[in-house]
């Protein structure tokens, strides 16, 4: 253990953090835009600026080490002067369209104008536009609202083993690029640590503001990993996936159908009344209808041939209430065992 | 004694007298009523509920609805009490600005009012002088806020716009004409036999009695009680101008009457002392977390575009903390206690009416009168039902 | 799973094997990774098919399909002989090692070789890679599972596990990464022939006693029922006359589709619950629509046995209901009113019947997910499971021999078929294949096939191909792989107008009745 | 009137009822215990104090505080134009003296607490709901009342609306 003190309080702390975990753990929070939890340090903004006693200017906490005895302090008026000279270089470029970006409101960009009270950052255009390097058919890059924090160059690289996009060429010249486009597999780990709007969601596109809808934390429906997640609900509809980076056994993360594949909860297929098929055709009927049918034929059959003549099938994609539910069902009302599911398949 | 049977009356909520959707339930013993029980509710919008889900711009509007014959009045009862949360000042143009749109609103409320009670109790002349010289305000509203009746003109921090000249003509030319209307008001009305034998000794609640119903503005005024909100606890500069708050003596319809009538003069007063002083100067307080930056600004600078996608989308946040204000509506003292628990909504928005209040001394005033005498008693509250209910 | 996911990042040595985690278990790949990059961890994948966890491989072997019990056994066979295995944990926790080490002498290097297509140097150095490194993690899914030899397959990987010490330690264990969101929670629900919830046999009086006093007065039977293959197989010969199917697409996900479609024909009545008018809907007399996960309030076990919440965030469609409502009702017109309807009141029987569920309610799922056997309201849960001493006293060795797969390739029928996932859809694709994500990213069936063969046959990337197996053929568009080995054809089963059901056949394991979804012998020829 | 003069002319009467005194935003403020509430306000009327007006009753749902309520009388006297704001904590299912028979006002400024927040007054004449209707479930202005839903969606069913006659 190494200790430290930061703003004045004395912190011990693993050897090996950061001044920046070290102030985190302790509730300071050192404002930074491309620092992040899951990822290595970065450095790329120069937001996490601290002096250290001792050393001549302000370092990046992010990727200093905290040494035995250092003393640090986070916020100063020379260091907020740094950090508002910073983020009016990022802003300065900046696309105005922050009324059609859908980060707009949770982004935290705006979330650091706000905090350090930026005003007066007159627009400059590029001298070379940007190239629409990165794209899949489910996200979107906006290369000007990009910042180049390289968040998701690293995520790509160190939380997905990939490395399919890459920031080519420095200062104005830089620009995102696939550099393995064929490897991408549109997992949308890039767009979850993007602290911008720069990569955004295509299919919820203009759909909602975030503090419009409610989220609704529950668990993934696809593969076994239980991953957990918040649905995006506005107007009884699901219009997005969120995810929390301390949540779950996926940290954040999900894969291309867990944060992409929603859409069928909406869709115009689903089945919306009770359906009984007649002379080989199905035709619309009522749940009391449906019910009483399927009842009175269950008995039946149940009475003819003997209860294990009928069979259940239950699926993994139900509840586990639902699933307790319906064994109870076939073995106490239908009295049989001959009750599955399909883990085999 | 034998026992004397009393009949039910059910007037409103439909009734072209009750102004609005309020129910009374009369009790009559002949053409006495003995007992009146008022009904109300048939208006409640939930708007206090409302508030606590928008932000803090958003609920300026819905103000405009509670007493929406003089909308202007209640937003700036509602901003003064945010500002007043937030420790807000607001520039002496944007507050002159205000005074202006209030009293026009409170010529405007009291215009509804003359020519309704003037109509329920008969005379039907009024209405139609009255709505012509409203209709001259609904064209300076329209001019300076593109609304007629619900201007939404006063921001937290200032006001929407600036005056154009076309605002600053029409004002003038109100003033002008305005003396000579309220002239022709009091010719068809205050010495009028029939009116005066209408509405004397009707209604009648003495000071105490009123200020222990919580009644206040001109009803309370009409009972000889000097309580403005702009003298008691002056706020948007109302120090600056000169006006008087006139009172009555007997507490009675009639007194009630010669109030607002002297309202009228005393408002259209202030409006041209404010017009003719208006000062220079910014129109919005110069915080720019408050203010909305305007076009210019955002299509040229990120962080004025931020700024305003924060102001007006999300809202600003405002303090933790609780604060009572309060202002004259044309009706009364419209109050507003503001509960902050430091995010873009109101964690509680408690509106203090006027109206309700009055409304609520309705059966002390109509117990013992013919019930004739019920219509003159409920103009003369001139009750608003969107602010009651709310 | 015996241990958490999170202990992969413990491991030493990851061996995975018969699953392509990288596509259908993502994030557990993301832990494999993050083991590999951070850690250091040695990855050992032996699978037929270049899956893209590969590329983080320190050694990947590529043995003939259905061939894992001779792999696996000649694996054993050099550790032992090297004396790498755990020699204290053998002695102290397990029994029939010595019968294990002689039936083991036969699979010498050389004759496992022959049969699996690996050379020795291979086996060697994949043996010394596992057998050395202390924890070591094996994951597995259904390329080991879905053989007819799957229980042989399964248990010959406790055998390694346990010969290498590593079954009740942190970062180590078997692991088998399940398919389904629920497929854990299913199986400990009790559905399934044999078991009540939480696997307390049906034949036990005892267990019979405590669900009929609960339940109420029912008569219980002792016998364990039928699986779902054979409910169909049932159907055919007039045993089953009636089948109840909950939000399950048999007719696309089991093997042998016509068979399938030609039992349900003969069934007198067949009810379907489903979300979307599925194929097997479609077969159905009556339909019910029922509600979706984000519909209803419930809880789903993973596959490391953490129970976690569902929430509901929208309402059903149209009249679609809860499938707990669906159920109640029905059981109310047969006679049987349930005490318990909603998720909580569930859940509340449930602890009650169920052991390891006892002590799992939602007001301690709020605070996060439990892991069972969690026996009551304050136990924390149990995420690594044998630790110290195993569920039945002694790990028990077990000697298997190799058997070949049902169906070989021959002549007629020169390819091996593989079935499987790919990431971007999910089983049967009525969810995803609804909407234009995902189906805009993998559009349509590509059937995986090497560059040699593809040579052979003479077609070229973006080709349609026919592919012909005994029980009928499908049409697909080619994509040419090096994931494929030479001799294997990958389909994905996930589209019903190219079924790769249509192809398999329905022959099953013995014990847990899988049917053979990654054996199959097919020809392939270029479609007009 | 100044605030000490106030705190004097209750702690006179009912010694240790003012359990905090505060000046918020200009206006002077008690919290009040609920013992002897009722005679907090005699006295505060009473002509010591003058406080004759009674300008409006809040409540706030302070969930899931316990008290859960705050109830706050904003008051106004006529001789100096001063106003004080009188806080009573109040929790759930807590009954509160009324004070309509000190101020009239008070009578549908408590009716309106009660329907919209569900905060109970004992010895008020006449404690009806007054801007829902009577049959209405629950009470809007708490914090647990839900803003949409099945339940809220109703429709208005006239059979259970009885009339006030």
């Amino acid at each position: 253990m190494v200790t430290l003190k930061i703003d004045g309080s004395d912190l011990s702390v693993p050897a090996g953090t950061t001044i920046m975990e070290a102030a985190r753990s302790a509730g300071i929070d050192v404002p930074s835009l491309c620092y992040h939890k899951r990822l290595s340090p970065i450095g790329s903004c120069n937001m996490c600026i601290v002096t250290v006693e001792g050393r001549p200017g302000p370092v990046t906490s992010c990727n200093t080490p905290v040494e035995e005895g250092l003393v640090v302090v986070t916020e100063s008026e020379a260091l907020d002067v740094q950090r508002v000279a910073n983020l009016k270089k990022i802003l300065k470029h900046h696309a105005l369209d922050c009324p059609v970006c859908d980060k707009a409101g949770e982004c935290d960009l705006q979330n650091m104008v706000y905090r350090f009270g930026i005003t007066d950052v007159p627009f400059e255009p590029r001298t070379q536009k940007r190239v629409e390097g990165y794209a899949t058919s489910l996200i979107r890059y906006w290369p000007e609202r990009c910042i180049m924090c390289r968040r998701c160059v690293t995520a790509c690289r160190e939380v997905k083993g990939i490395g399919a996009i890459d920031i080519l060429g420095e200062n104005e010249e830089s620009r995102l690029i696939p550099v393995a486009a064929d490897k991408c597999k549109s997992c949308g780990e890039c767009m979850f640590v993007c602290p911008t709007g720069a990569l955004t969601e295509n299919l919820s596109r203009y759909k909602g503001r975030p503090w419009l809808g409610d989220r609704v934390k529950t668990t993934c429906a696809y593969c076994g990993c239980g991953c957990q997640l918040e649905l995006d609900v506005l107007e009884n509809m699901v219009i997005g996936v969120h995810t929390k980076t301390d949540d779950g056994v996926n940290r954040g993360s999900l894969c291309v159908k867990g944060r992409f594949g929603y859409e069928f909860i909406g869709d115009d297929k689903r089945l919306k009344t009770p359906l009984i098929k007649e002379n080989g055709t199905f035709r619309e009927a009522t749940w009391d209808e449906a019910l009483d049918f399927t009842a009175k034929r269950l008995s039946a059959i149940k009475n003819e041939f003997g209860p294990d003549s009928i069979a259940g099938l239950s699926s993994a994609r139900c509840t586990n209430e639902e699933n307790y539910l319906f064994q109870k069902f076939i073995r106490a009302v239908v009295g049989t065992n001959n009750v599955d599911h399909c883990a085999r398949l | 004694m034998t026992d004397r049977k009393t009949i039910t009356l059910n007037m409103g909520p439909h009734h072209p007298a009750t102004h609005g959707v309020l129910r009374v339930i009369l009790e009559l013993d002949g053409e006495t009523v003995v007992d009146a029980t008022p009904v109300i509710g048939y208006l409640h919008r939930g708007i206090e509920k409302i508030c606590e889900n928008r932000n803090y711009q958003q609920i300026i509007p819905l103000t405009d609805r509670l007493d929406y014959a003089a909308a202007s009045a209640n937003n700036i009862g509602y901003c003064l009490t945010v500002e007043k949360l937030m420790g807000i000042d607001v520039p002496k143009r944007a507050q002159y600005l205000r005074v202006i749109m209030a009293e026009l609103a409170r010529i405007m409320g009291h215009h509804l009012w003359i020519g309704t009670h003037a109509l329920d109790i008969g005379a039907m002349t009024v209405i139609f002088y009255a709505f012509r010289d409203r209709e001259m305000i609904m064209a300076i509203n329209e001019e300076i806020a593109g609304y007629r009746l619900t201007p939404s003109f006063i921001r937290i921090g200032g006001v929407a716009r600036d005056t154009t000249d076309e605002f600053i003509k029409l004002v003038r030319d109100f003033v002008k004409w305005f003396p000579k209307a309220l002239e022709g008001y009091h010719t068809l009305l205050t010495k009028n036999k029939i009116w005066t034998t209408r509405t004397m000794n009707i209604g009648v609640i003495s000071a105490k009695e009123a200020i222990n119903y919580g009644l206040t503005g001109p009803s309370l005024r009409g009972s000889g009680v000097a309580y403005d909100v702009r003298k008691a606890f002056p706020y948007s500069s109302y120090n600056d101008f000169e006006f008087q708050v006139p009172i009555g003596e007997n507490g009675d319809v009639y007194d009630r009457f010669l109030v607002r009538m002297e309202e009228f003069k005393q408002s259209i007063n202030i409006i041209g002392q404010a017009i003719e002083n208006l000062p220079a100067g910014p129109i919005q307080t110069d915080n720019p977390w408050i203010s909305s930056p305007g076009l210019p600004e955002v299509q040229n600078d990120i962080s004025a575009l931020i700024r305003r996608f924060m102001i007006n989308a999300r809202g600003a946040a405002v303090p933790v903390g609780e604060v009572y204000s309060a202002v004259e509506g044309a009706k009364g003292e419209l109050g507003f206690y503001l509960v902050g628990d430091g995010s873009e909504h109101p964690y509680r928005l408690k509106i203090r009416s006027s109206c309700f209040y009055l409304a609520s001394a309705l059966p002390r005033l109509l117990v013992g009168h013919m019930v004739a005498d019920a219509v003159a008693i409920i103009g003369s509250l001139d009750v608003v039902l969107g602010e009651i209910d709310r | 799973m015996t241990n958490p996911i999170s202990d992969v990042l413990k491991a030493e040595v990851i061996l995975a094997t018969g699953t392509n985690t990288d596509e259908n278990h993502p994030i557990i790949a993301n832990y494999v990774k993050e083991a590999v990059m951070r850690n250091g961890a040695k990855l050992l994948v032996i699978d037929p098919r270049r899956i893209s966890l590969v590329d983080h491989a320190a050694l990947w072997l590529r043995p003939k399909p259905g061939t894992d019990v001779a792999w696996i056994n000649g694996l054993m066979h050099i550790i032992i002989k090297e004396g790498w295995h755990a020699k204290e944990y053998v002695d102290e926790r397990t029994e029939g090692f010595e019968e294990l080490r002689a039936h083991l002498e036969s699979y010498t290097p050389e004759y496992v070789s022959e049969i699996t297509g690996l050379s020795t140097d291979e086996l060697h150095a994949a043996a010394s890679l596992f057998g050395k490194a202390r924890p070591g993690s094996i994951l597995y899914a259904m390329g080991i599972t879905q053989h007819t030899t799957g229980t042989d397959n399964v248990k010959s990987l406790a055998n390694l596990a346990m010969l290498c010490g590593n079954l009740g330690v942190d970062g180590g264990g078997v692991n088998p990464l399940r398919g389904q969101n629920n497929v854990q929670g299913a199986c400990d629900m009790g559905c399934l022939p044999n078991v009540f919830s939480g696997y307390q046999p049906v034949g036990d009086e005892n267990n019979m006693k405590k669900m009929a006093n609960s339940w109420g007065d029912f008569k219980l039977g002792p016998k364990p029922g039928l699986t779902v293959t054979e409910m169909f197989g049932g159907a055919e010969t007039g045993e089953v006359k009636a089948v109840y199917v909950m939000g399950e697409n048999p007719v696309l996900s089991d093997p042998d589709k016509q068979h399938i479609e030609h039992c349900i024909d003969r069934l007198d009545f067949f009810v379907v619950q489903d979300i979307f008018l599925t194929e097997t809907a479609r077969l159905a007399d009556v339909v019910l629509p029922a509600t979706c996960f984000a519909e209803k309030d419930g809880t789903f076990t993973n596959t490391e046995r953490l129970v976690q919440r569902v929430r509901k965030a929208v309402d059903p469609p149209g009249e679609a209901k809860e499938d707990t409502w669906i159920i109640s009702e029905i059981s109310k017109r047969m006679g049987y009113v349930m005490p318990a309807v909603t998720g909580e009141e569930l859940i509340h029987e449930i602890n009650l019947l169920t052991p390891s569920y006892a002590g799992i309610t939602y007001e301690r799922l709020e605070e996060g997910g439990l892991v069972w056997p969690c026996p009551d309201r304050n136990h924390p849960g149990t995420p690594v499971l044998h630790r110290g001493k195993f569920a039945r006293g002694k790990g028990q060795f077990f000697s298997i021999p190799f058997k070949p797969p049902f169906e070989s390739a021959d002549s007629e029928y020169p390819f091996t078929l593989s079935t499987g996932r790919v990431l971007e859809h999910y089983h049967t694709g009525t969810m995803t294949r609804c909407g234009t994500g995902l189906n805009r990213l993998y559009p349509e069936v590509l059937a995986e096939i090497n560059p040699v063969d593809a040579e052979r046959v003479g077609i070229s990337e973006g080709d349609y191909v026919r592919i012909t197996s005994k029980r009928g053929r499908v049409r697909a568009k080619v994509h040419i792989s090096e994931r494929s080995q030479p001799g294997m054809i990958f389909l994905p089963f996930h589209f019903h107008e190219a079924s790769a059901n249509v192809l398999t056949h329905s022959e099953v394991d013995p014990i847990s009745k899988i049917p053979e979804y990654k054996v199959s012998a097919v020809k392939v020829e270029k479609a007009a | 009137m100044e605030l000490n003069a106030i705190v004097n002319a209750i702690s006179e009467k009912c010694p240790g009822s003012i359990l905090k005194q505060t000046e918020n935003h200009g206006i002077n403020e008690i919290t009040v215990s609920a013992q002897c509430f009722y005679e907090v306000m005699q006295t505060l009327q009473g002509d010591g104090c003058g406080f004759d007006m009674l300008t409006d009753v809040v409540g706030i749902d302070r969930m899931p505080r316990a008290p859960r309520f705050d109830l706050l009388y904003v008051l106004l006297s006529m001789k100096d134009f001063s106003r004080l704001i009188v806080r009573l904590e109040a929790g759930e299912g807590q009954e509160v003296p009324s004070v309509s028979s000190i101020w009239h006002s008070a009578n549908w400024g408590e009716r309106e607490v009660f329907d919209l927040m569900g905060i109970n007054f004992s010895n008020h004449p006449d404690l009806r709901r007054i801007l829902t209707w009577e049959n209405f479930d629950g009470h809007p202005l708490r914090k647990d009342f839900p803003l949409e839903g099945k339940d809220f969606d109703k429709p208005f069913d006239t059979k259970t609306v009885k009339d006030y006659c």
